[in-house]
């Protein structure tokens, strides 16, 4: 194995991934009513183009690309559409959705199954990895053609997939890598292919050495990664794997280098090489709230409602229910939500688990500034913050701040940090806004 | 010849013919003054400046420079009016009005000079100089030299050295002040009370310099 | 009516020290016995009765582009002729308060008070708030100098109130620079508070 | 098997680590306990009880404060208020009268930390502002109240018990003047002074005598720099403040908060670290030939060191900062130790140091990440 | 022009009020400020000298000795001494001179009553502004000057520096500061040549028992009565 590499700061909380990792991934039906939202990836959410009534097919475009940072978006069943509305989204607040009946799941093929991608141009993967809709599974849900397609005078030399899954608790990008390896290693061609780049890795941590194993005897280049959150989150990958610290405020790609997760990785060879939009995605269902943990292959649309009853339902003791990991997840008041293409995670958690501690004033004890992987003064933003300083804020770097949590997760004294610094972000933007 | 017998006179104890310039003893003088008897923390001079203008670093370090600037300015005009003017003349007890008319007139050369030949200077300390004019830390280290019968060199030390102690107790304060901002002190005590403690608490820290170089 | 109002005001609502800050060196340096206090109150007032009667008498005869330097001349005057005064008549008292007399001339609420009322007002009114001015000034000296004497050396006026037992230990800091500072914050505290209470009965 | 009719809502992260401020301060009040087992040993129980009652007064002040302020009370018992307490008596010589700890630790802890807004927000440490407070106030108690080592179980008729501060030269001095200034220190002070003695009789001339004073400060100096004396200092067996004297206990302490991941060396190292630096430059007679040994295991520096440099609320939080503070308070320390008024500067030091901790932190604030390669 | 030679008038005129004003209470107080000064050192010094004869009305005159340094003195290096003689008798019985010495937070002044032998008789606090009910304590009759009484330069040390004068309890700074000065004054009039003999334990000459005699030492100038060889 090669040495094993990290970056500078960053914590060790418990990750209770033994709960869900020897879990083989199961693959669920559609349910009977599937409920797509039109929003499942950053930027501005796909024009519905069916209306109610309509009969579609499996894969058939029900949102049309709304622009440069958009996607389309596609039917992950053959069925009728009930309606239009609006639902409560996994992020808390509601967005439009597209309902529709279930009839069947067959079919979904929709392009052209391309044997040798090779022989296609890197505009046309491009093009393919757009119309089908594919978007980062790690996370922020970004159009993933338009990190394929850096603006003239970026010359990006390395590509970085993310199988760090870095979050306690979550398996899903672990269980993709040990059962799906070969999807996984083609789609990083594909992604190379499509950048140009020659030189392309996979960073795993150590603590899931069954991977490293299976993906190294795959013949792929696998950088070993040191156990550390949030090591996961970008600009940590690239520190850790390649040496190289993106600049503040800066893209990865200004620095040459481009990171995909794993799960996007595999989409992308499923919408290349099987013609397939992206329909479905890989989810860890975790937690003490749960009677048996497992990990799925869900259609999106799926009511997490219906991926907790697959795991045997509650346990008695489950107090709080996420969308996502317990570092960077939002929790949720009800589980009738649907599964988006960025959900890597439904967490439901016990008093025990979840976090109970009441907020006390900052003791300057340094654990914040120690651990901020941005090197930030979390203690110090917040404070100012909570003061409605907000100039103070930003003067201490409020806006590079991208809330992985790890600060109020090593605060002695329970502060919200992040909470704080968000409303800080919030409010510089907002008077930036203003004064534009 | 005239010059070395001006620089006599100038470097001697008012009252006798001799120079003196010991090492030892300037050294005992600046430590005190920065540190021992503190302008602000100690001896009390220059209080208003001290809370009025310690609320922002920057405001704190340009009014530290003026007030050291225009100290040794006074202390040069007051003392040799005094020892070369009104002691010969036998006007000692005019000391008060003349010393507050070379502080006030020195303030506003030093302003029009810099006004026209450093703006970038005027711009930092402009607006502290005529605050200064009415402050007695100013006053004081031309009235201490006096009554300390330092002789010229002695007394510049002073000035000086006054002057840095007075800057290291406004810029301490400055960002001690900073970090209250965000702090929960308790209404009654916001503002101006909590300024005081927080000079008190300076105070006796700086109790620890007790001794110090006697 | 009106001169009992330029009088009072300096008392309570417009107090130099506690309303509007001002003179803070005398009344932090001197106020370490009640005798102190009184001494140095008596000056500053004398000097304020003075220049207050002398600037507004001569008001309408100096023309504004020389009101300061002659205010100042004025005011250094009257502290001159105190300080003489003082070193020959109670020269005890003079040494207490050794340099803090010649620098009532840069007292701001000396000056202050000149350029801003007795510039502008008649020589009765002027005195009046002067008188005000300086009992308020003497007043609020007294009243922390009482705190400081009491703690610190368990006298009042050098009158023996705590007994012999506390002033063999007394508090010793009080009368030390660090005792003045966190005295009077607790004092202007304490007013705070006062003052919020008022207002809340109001409202 | 129930579902809940609606998830409790929270902010992310939805797990926490699980140290609190509530354990990390009993973990200090439990890393202090083997010195308070040796102050007892060497001072008797007069010594426990000081601490006793210093720590109730400031749990008591605290929960006053925190009532008349309407502030929620449960804060009076998070730890930090028995800390402050007891650091604080940890810092008095046990020969002080009880009511002495009451208005120390009434003022540590009204003065020093609830008037700034309580824990996290006061600018100095509580315990040494306290301390100060009663040298300034009480500069006879505070400076003549030293105990000589196990003096307590001799009874009265021999104030140095057989080992006092085992340095048999101490004999040489005037029996009043050694019992006052009992600690190691106020030795070492006593032989400047006698240098100092010998220069001014030397310039008058008087050679013989000159040589005499010199003689006998530097054979004092010698009986402190000394295996023995070491020995004396490391198990606590010598006059000083009740919680300073048993070095080795107070390492135990220490490591025990290292190993709670409590301490942070940075602060801890570069302080005794310059002290020692210094010590060797010029805490001795002449330059470069001080003991640090020496200096570091007498006074406070190590209970200095270990709790008070340490207290993160008056102390820098960036890393750099950590270590310029100590550096700071470790050259002043050894300032006052060589010139100053007082025989020790580790408190002082450490207070005239809380005093730069905003400019401190404001000067060394981590550069962003990203931000170096921005400038490049 | 004119404008500004009118606003100059103005200034000068009120300025010259104001000089005549001081001037004239000048003339007023002056003397009387004078004289307060010298009635308090002439007590001081009447007092002080009591011990060298009691009962007896004295005379003092200054002499001054050149060389005689005090750093801290107003009077540089100039270490002014009065003579104290029993008159009819011009003969002096011992001399008085105010020993300057840095404390904590002010120079100290104390009289100090030597007789010829250089051993002093008695001394007083003229002067200090030290810390009140510390340092300050040495004004009050105190035990630290009291002891002073029958030594001469020799004993005059505290016992830290290897004396056998006992500090105040906590006020090492002050007591050492009025101690050194005491001696240096001493051994410098002894250096004067001004003591009869060498300086000898006093028990074992009895006070005031010589007349006037040789004064070898550097005596430059001997004043006319007191009050007007100042010692500021
Ligand atoms: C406004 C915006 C523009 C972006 N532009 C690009 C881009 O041009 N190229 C690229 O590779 N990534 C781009 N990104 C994607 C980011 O580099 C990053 O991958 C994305 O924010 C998700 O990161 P995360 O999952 O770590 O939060 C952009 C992101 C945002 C918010
Ligand atoms: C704190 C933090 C932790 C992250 N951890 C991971 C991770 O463990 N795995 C991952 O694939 N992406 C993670 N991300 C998202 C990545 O930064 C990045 O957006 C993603 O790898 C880009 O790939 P994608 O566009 O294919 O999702 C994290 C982001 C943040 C801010
Ligand atoms: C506020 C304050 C005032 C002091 N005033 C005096 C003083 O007037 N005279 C003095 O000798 N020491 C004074 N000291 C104490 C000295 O600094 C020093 O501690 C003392 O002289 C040591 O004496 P010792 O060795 O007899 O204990 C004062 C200390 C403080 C904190
Ligand atoms: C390692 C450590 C050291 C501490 N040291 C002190 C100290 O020296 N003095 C003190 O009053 N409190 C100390 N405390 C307690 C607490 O931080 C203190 O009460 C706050 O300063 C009050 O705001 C310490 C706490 C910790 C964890
Ligand atoms: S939080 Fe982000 S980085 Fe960590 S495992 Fe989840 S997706 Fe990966
Ligand atoms: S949430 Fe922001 S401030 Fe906190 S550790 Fe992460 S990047 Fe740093
Ligand atoms: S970890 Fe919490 S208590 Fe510690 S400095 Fe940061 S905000 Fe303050
Ligand atoms: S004049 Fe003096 S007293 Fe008045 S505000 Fe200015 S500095 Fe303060
Ligand atoms: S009175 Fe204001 S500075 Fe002194």
């Amino acid at each position: 194995m090669a040495k094993v590499r990290t970056f500078r700061g960053g914590t060790h909380p418990p990750g209770h991934k033994n709960l869900s990792s020897g879990q083989p991934i199961r693959r669920i039906p559609a349910p009977e009513l599937v409920i797509v939202p039109l929003c499942q990836h950053l930027g501005a959410p796909s024009k519905p183009v069916v209306s109610r009534g309509d009969r579609i097919l499996r894969g058939q475009e029900i949102g049309a690309q709304a622009g440069f940072i958009s996607l389309p978006t596609h039917s992950p069943v053959n069925g009728t559409v009930k309606s239009i509305e609006n639902v409560p989204m996994p992020h808390r607040r509601t967005g439009p959705a597209v309902l529709i009946e279930t009839e069947s799941e067959d079919g979904g093929q929709v392009f052209e199954p391309w044997d040798d991608f090779r022989a296609h141009s890197r505009e046309e993967l491009i093009e393919r990895v757009k119309l089908a809709g594919v978007c980062g599974m790690g996370g922020a849900s970004f159009p993933t053609y338009v990190k394929l397609s850096p603006p003239p005078g970026k010359c990006i030399d390395t590509l970085i997939l993310n199988g760090v899954e870095c979050e306690p608790y979550l398996t899903a990008d672990h269980r993709l890598m040990l059962e799906n390896p070969d999807d996984v290693i083609l789609g990083m061609e594909m992604l190379a292919y499509a950048l140009g780049v020659s030189d392309y890795m996979i960073g795993i941590e150590v603590n899931k050495p069954d991977a490293i194993k299976l993906m190294e005897a795959k013949g792929c280049r696998v950088l070993p990664l040191m156990v550390s959150y949030p090591q996961g989150a970008e600009k940590q990958l690239i520190d850790a794997a390649v040496g190289r610290e993106v600049p503040a405020g800066g893209l990865p790609m200004d620095i040459g280098v481009v990171v995909q997760n794993v799960g996007t990785a595999a989409a992308v060879t499923k919408a290349v090489r099987d013609g397939e939009p992206s329909l479905r995605r890989i989810i860890t269902v975790t937690g003490g709230g749960v009677v048996s943990p497992g990990n799925y292959d869900a259609c999106t649309g799926t009511l997490f409602s219906r991926l907790i009853e697959e795991s045997g339902g509650y346990s008695d003791e489950v107090v709080r229910l996420i969308s996502g990991g317990p570092m960077m997840g939002i929790s949720l008041y009800t589980d009738e939500v649907p599964v988006t293409k960025g959900t890597s995670g439904v967490l439901a958690l016990t008093g025990a688990e979840a976090r109970d501690v009441e907020e006390g004033p900052c003791i300057r004890c340094g654990k914040c500034v120690d651990a901020c992987p941005l090197r930030l003064t979390p203690n110090l933003i917040a404070l100012a913050a909570e003061n409605q300083r907000w100039g103070m804020a930003e003067e201490y770097g409020a806006l590079n701040c991208m809330a992985c949590g790890t600060c109020s997760y090593v605060c002695p004294s329970g502060r919200y940090l992040v909470h704080y610094i968000k409303k800080a972000q919030d409010a510089i933007r907002a008077n930036r806004g203003k004064e534009a | 010849m005239t010059v070395t017998l001006l620089l006599q006179t100038l470097l001697a104890a008012p009252g006798t013919g001799n120079s003196g310039f010991d090492v030892g003893r300037m050294m005992a003088i600046i430590i005190a003054a920065i540190f021992v008897n503190n302008f602000v923390l100690s001896r009390f001079l220059g209080i208003c400046p001290f809370l009025g203008v310690s609320k922002q670093l920057d405001s704190a370090i340009g009014m530290g420079s003026a007030v050291i600037f225009v100290m040794t300015l006074a202390t040069l005009g007051s003392w040799t009016v005094y020892n070369l003017l009104l002691v010969p003349m036998g006007l000692a007890y005019l000391r008060t009005i003349a010393f507050i008319l070379i502080i006030a007139s020195l303030v506003q050369l030093v302003e029009m000079i810099l006004q026209k030949f450093s703006p970038t200077l005027y711009q930092a300390l402009g607006i502290f100089l005529p605050l200064i004019t009415t402050n007695c830390a100013i006053l004081g280290v031309a009235v201490l030299n006096i009554d300390e019968k330092y002789n010229l060199g002695y007394s510049l030390v002073n000035a000086i050295a006054a002057g840095i102690g007075f800057t290291l107790a406004l810029v301490l304060m400055a960002g001690l002040r900073q970090k209250l901002e965000l702090a929960d002190v308790p209404p009654a005590l916001k503002g101006k009370p909590v300024a005081f403690l927080v000079a008190g608490v300076m105070s006796i820290a700086f109790l620890g310099f007790a001794g110090l170089g006697s | 009516m009106s001169l009992v109002k330029d009088l009072t005001n300096g008392i309570y609502r417009e107090n130099p020290i506690f309303k509007l800050a001002l003179g803070m060196c005398p009344f932090l340096a001197v106020t370490t016995s009640v005798e102190n206090a009184i001494g140095m109150g008596a000056a500053a007032t004398f000097v304020l009765i003075c220049s207050n009667f002398l600037v507004s008498l001569l008001r309408n005869l100096i023309p504004s582009k020389v009101r300061i330097p002659c205010y100042i001349v004025i005011i250094a005057t009257f502290v001159t002729l105190v300080d003489m005064i003082m070193n020959a008549y109670v020269p005890d008292l003079h040494r207490a308060l050794g340099i803090f007399i010649p620098l009532i001339v840069v007292n701001c609420i000396i000056l202050g008070r000149a350029e801003g009322f007795a510039n502008r007002h008649p020589v009765l009114n002027s005195v009046a708030d002067a008188v005000g001015m300086g009992i308020g000034f003497t007043l609020a000296m007294i009243l922390l100098a009482s705190f400081r004497e009491l703690l610190g050396n368990g006298t009042w006026l050098n009158i023996n109130v705590l007994g012999p037992g506390y002033r063999n230990q007394p508090l010793l800091i009080a009368i030390l620079a660090p005792g003045a500072f966190i005295l009077l914050g607790f004092i202007l505290g304490f007013f705070n508070i006062l003052e919020k209470r008022r207002g809340g009965g109001q409202r | 098997m129930a579902k809940p009719a609606r998830f409790e809502l929270g902010m992310s992260p939805h797990v926490v680590s699980n140290q609190t401020t509530r354990k990390i301060m009993f973990d200090v009040v439990i890393a202090l306990l083997p010195a308070l087992a040796a102050a007892t040993w060497f001072f008797g129980p007069k010594a426990l009880f000081i601490v006793l009652i210093s720590a109730a007064t400031a749990v008591l002040a605290e929960y006053l404060c925190l009532k008349f302020m309407k502030r929620p009370v449960s804060f009076a018992l998070d730890g930090s208020a028995i800390v402050t307490g007891m650091l604080l008596a940890y810092n008095l010589p046990s020969g002080v009268p009880l009511w002495l700890p009451v208005v120390g630790a009434a003022f540590a802890i009204v003065v020093g930390k609830q008037a700034f807004g309580g824990l996290g927000h006061n600018i100095v440490n509580p315990a040494l502002l306290g301390r100060a407070f009663l040298v300034a106030s009480f500069p006879v108690l505070m400076t003549a109240g030293w105990m000589a080592p196990e003096q307590w179980r001799y009874e009265h008729d021999n104030p140095f018990g057989t080992h006092a501060i085992a340095v048999e030269e101490m004999a040489a001095l005037p029996e009043a003047d050694a019992y006052s200034g009992a600690t190691p220190l106020n030795v070492l002070k006593q032989t400047f002074d006698l240098d100092a003695s010998a220069e001014s009789a030397r310039s008058q001339g008087d050679v013989a005598e000159a040589g005499i004073l010199g003689e006998r400060a530097s054979s004092i100096r010698a009986a402190l720099y000394s295996v023995s004396t070491y020995r004396n200092l490391l198990i606590g067996r010598r006059g000083g403040c009740l919680g300073e004297t048993s070095v080795i206990l107070l390492l135990v302490g220490g490591i025990y908060l290292v190993m709670r991941r409590v301490l942070e060396l940075r602060l801890p190292l570069s302080y005794l670290g310059t002290v020692a630096l210094f010590a060797w430059i010029f805490g001795g007679s002449g330059w470069f030939n001080g003991d640090p040994v020496f200096h570091v295991l007498s006074g406070g520096v190590v209970l200095g060191g270990i709790f008070m440099v340490s207290d993160m609320v008056t102390t820098p939080v960036t890393p750099r900062g950590r270590i310029i503070f100590g550096l700071g308070a470790g050259l002043i320390t050894m300032v006052i130790r060589r010139w100053g008024g007082y025989p020790e500067g580790c408190s002082y030091s450490i207070l005239l140091m809380n005093l730069t901790t905003p400019l401190i932190d404001r000067y060394t604030r981590p550069k962003v990440f990203g931000e170096v390669k921005n400038d490049g | 022009m004119a404008e500004m030679l009118k606003l100059g008038l103005i200034l000068m005129l009120v300025a010259l009020a104001a000089a005549v004003a001081l001037g004239l209470v000048n003339s007023r107080t002056a003397p009387i400020i004078a004289l307060q000064k010298e009635m308090e050192k002439q007590n001081a010094m009447r007092e002080v000298a009591m011990s060298l004869s009691p009962g007896d009305s004295l005379a003092f005159d200054s002499i001054s000795v050149e060389g005689l340094g005090n750093p801290f003195a107003s009077v540089d290096n100039t270490l002014e001494i009065v003579r104290v003689s029993v008159p009819p008798d011009t003969s002096r019985i011992g001399y008085l001179f105010i020993a300057y010495g840095k404390g904590y937070s002010s120079t100290i002044q104390t009289m100090v009553a030597a007789d010829l032998t250089g051993s002093v008789s008695s001394s007083a606090i003229l002067y200090q502004q030290e810390t009140p009910g510390l340092g300050a304590n040495v004004a009050a009759p105190s035990k630290l000057i009291e002891n002073y009484s029958g030594r001469s330069a020799e004993g005059i040390l505290l016992s830290k520096d290897g004396g056998g004068i006992d500090a105040i309890t906590g006020c090492t700074i002050t007591s050492r500061a009025v101690t050194n000065s005491v001696r240096e004054g001493l051994l410098a009039m002894g250096d004067a040549g001004l003591f009869r003999t060498a300086p000898v334990i006093a028990e074992e000459i009895p006070a005031h028992q010589d007349s006037c005699d040789s004064e070898e030492g550097a005596v430059v100038s001997v004043d006319g009565p007191a009050g007007e060889g100042g010692m500021e």
